[in-house]
């Protein structure tokens, strides 16, 4: 890297044709260690260089640079810019009171500070990578012998734990139990829903417990299915979605589709006698 | 401080230290024993390989570190009496989940028991996971296969349960009525809700027949094609 | 021979003696630094642990293995100047870009240090390539994020970093007294920058926070809207 000279006026310039390089391509780590490079070609203690002249040979490749038309990173130009601003700083009189602004020399100098820390930090990474290292020249046990771990697991839960979870468990059962008792019973809903769906376009008179025979099988949910089912007709009836009939007490209700608005408003089965006499057989 | 390095700087003349020091760094950093021939070569010239050797063996000897023969090569090792510190033993307790305990529970009471059964006194799917931890505790064991289609393995608990847990015998598992005065059954209890006392009879039942070779091994729940999930 | 085992051997008690056997014991057998906690708890109880570490290092200076210091741990490494004559045990390591090495340096002396931090000292944007590799490399980790807008994250070095490069403690890092002492790792000329003073201390400072989840799942530098180039 030291005393290295420009090196785009022998090695950087395009072979016809090509496609333009990017001088940071050439070697430059962006355009700290560019400025870094040229400083050190002053051949003084970084220190004591000359900003100016730093800023001078630095437009100086990059002049020469846009004059071989080679394409130079972003940074290097936002550099440029600041350099040119920093010369313009450092040549004319400080203006009358500049707020917070950087003085020429203050911007000089913190120009200054970061060339010699970006150079303090490569020395320091060379003596890093010097030092005697681990595995290169100082080495570990070589056949270390580990520690075999042997894990023993104890498992630990006491008769209390045991007997709550037992009975935690069983009592869940226990209400679960109730849970598909439930499930049994015909909702009012249910039942409407069925009869409407069964009932339909259905014109003449027919049993209702035929519409129900094929839910009647099981015992458990006669009676539930007989209340529901005789309840959502009555409802069914009362809208005029559905007409019922009944000859005399015990007998077979018959069902058909209503008509509505009809002219008959009561249907045949709604004497309240007949009513009772259905729940009281449910 | 200088008096306390008797053993290896003392020694001799300065080639015959400076070889025991480079057979000891070559020792040390191999990752397998060094042949005598092979030190002999990386030694500087005209050294005595096998007294830097006898004189590297007795600095180390009743040291914590020893220098030993391996086959035909050496080797540093840790000494004989110190391997105990070349093992750590951890103990680690860990807790049963809910799960395993609820799981290991309906085993102690209904041994004994499928994992179809388990399950369905549970109400959910029993993991697979849940009885490899109960048989890895020691506290549960593949007791036998039931007689029923499919054949599957019946689960009981074993002697280190009842220890465990400071029961005398099975039938010394709280019954319906100890559970409620501890407590543990509240509310209404349906009639013929019951609670089983198993017997402590360790031999198989009528409706049980052994386990086979492959159970034996380890595999026989592999053979039960029954659902996994919790 | 019995007078050649000064060292360990006739040291005061039978239980330093006992002590210091087994404190080599288990450092030797050990290729990762071993802490002086670790040490203290695996020692007779009792056991003076800084006088049995001091005692040892003490017995194998100038010797062809040495007791180091790494961090707040020890460990037997073969003595520096014999690396000439171990390079037969050397394994081929991958060698770090110029670029990497300088992006390791400036973490190593300015941790915690953030990405922008790295790029403003180099003067280019530090590709997350470096980074990573010097993450794979186990030198360095990422610390925890520093409380400014954006929270960037912020690295440090790792214990492997000292033991790597045989430093007992960051403070021993080389020349960073004059570096310190230039002010070049603290901001006294910039108007602006502000660039910490490595410590040997692992807790975060109050500029930093703690790294989020994802950050510790590795996906932390990806919520950095930092340019990527190089």
């Amino acid at each position: 890297m030291t005393g290295r000279d420009l090196p785009f006026e022998e090695d950087a310039r395009p072979p016809a044709g090509e496609p333009a390089l990017i001088v940071d391509v050439e070697g430059f780590e962006g355009p700290l260690d560019l400025l870094l490079t040229l400083a050190r070609n002053q051949k003084v203690d970084l220190a004591r260089i000359s900003i100016l002249a730093l800023v001078e040979q630095y437009m100086a490749f990059v002049e020469e640079a846009r004059k071989l038309r080679l394409e130079l990173a972003a940074d290097y130009l936002v550099m440029a810019a600041w350099l040119a601003f920093l010369k313009s700083r450092l040549l004319l009189p400080p203006p009358e009171k500049a707020g917070d602004e950087p003085s020429g020399e203050e911007m000089a100098g913190m120009l200054a500070f970061r060339l010699r820390r970006l150079e303090a930090m490569r020395e320091a990474a060379a003596r890093l990578v010097n030092r005697d290292r681990l595995g290169r020249d100082v080495f570990a046990r070589g056949a270390p012998e580990p520690v075999a771990v042997s894990a023993d697991v104890r498992w630990q839960a006491s008769l209390y734990d045991l007997l709550a979870a037992y009975a935690t468990q069983r009592q869940r059962q226990m209400v679960t139990r109730v849970h598909v008792a439930r499930r049994t019973v015909w909702s009012l809903a249910d039942a409407r829903e069925i009869l409407t769906r069964l009932v339909g376009r259905l014109a003449d008179w027919v049993p209702l417990e035929e519409f129900l025979s094929p839910y009647l099988a099981d015992p458990q949910t006669l009676a539930t299915v007989r209340a529901s089912a005789f309840t959502a007709s009555l409802e069914l009836a009362r809208e005029g979605r559905l007409e019922l009939r009944q000859s005399g007490a015990f007998a077979p209700l018959y069902l058909r589709s209503g008509t509505p608005r009809a002219a008959d408003p009561v249907g045949e089965g709604r004497g309240n006698g007949k009513d009772s006499d259905k729940e009281g057989k449910a | 401080m200088s008096g306390t390095r008797a053993t290896i700087t003392d020694l001799a003349s300065r080639d015959r230290r400076e070889a025991l020091r480079i057979a000891e760094a070559i020792l040390f950093a191999s990752a397998a024993p060094v042949s005598t021939e092979d030190l002999a070569r990386r030694l500087p010239e005209g050294s005595d390989v096998a007294a830097v050797l006898r004189d590297l063996q007795a600095a180390y000897a009743g040291r914590g570190v020893n220098l030993v023969r391996v086959a035909e090569a050496w080797a540093f090792r840790t000494a004989e009496d110190l391997a105990y510190l070349l093992r750590h033993e951890a103990v680690e307790t860990r807790k049963l989940s809910r799960a395993a305990l609820e799981t290991l529970a309906i085993i102690a009471y209904h041994q004994p028991v499928t994992r179809a059964e388990i399950e369905e006194i549970r109400g959910v799917s029993t993991s697979k996971g849940s009885v490899d931890v109960l048989l890895e505790t020691g506290w549960i064991r593949m007791r036998g296969r039931r007689r029923t289609p499919g054949r599957p393995v019946t689960y009981g608990t074993t002697v280190a349960f009842l220890e465990h847990f400071g029961l005398p015998a099975l039938s010394d598992l709280p019954g319906l009525e100890e559970l409620r005065g501890a407590g543990l059954l509240e509310g209404h209890i349906p009639v013929g809700f019951r609670i089983p006392v198993p017997g402590d009879d360790d031999a198989l039942t009528e409706e049980e027949e052994p386990l086979d070779e492959a159970d034996l091994l380890g595999y026989g729940e592999a053979l039960d094609p029954e659902p996994e999930a919790d």
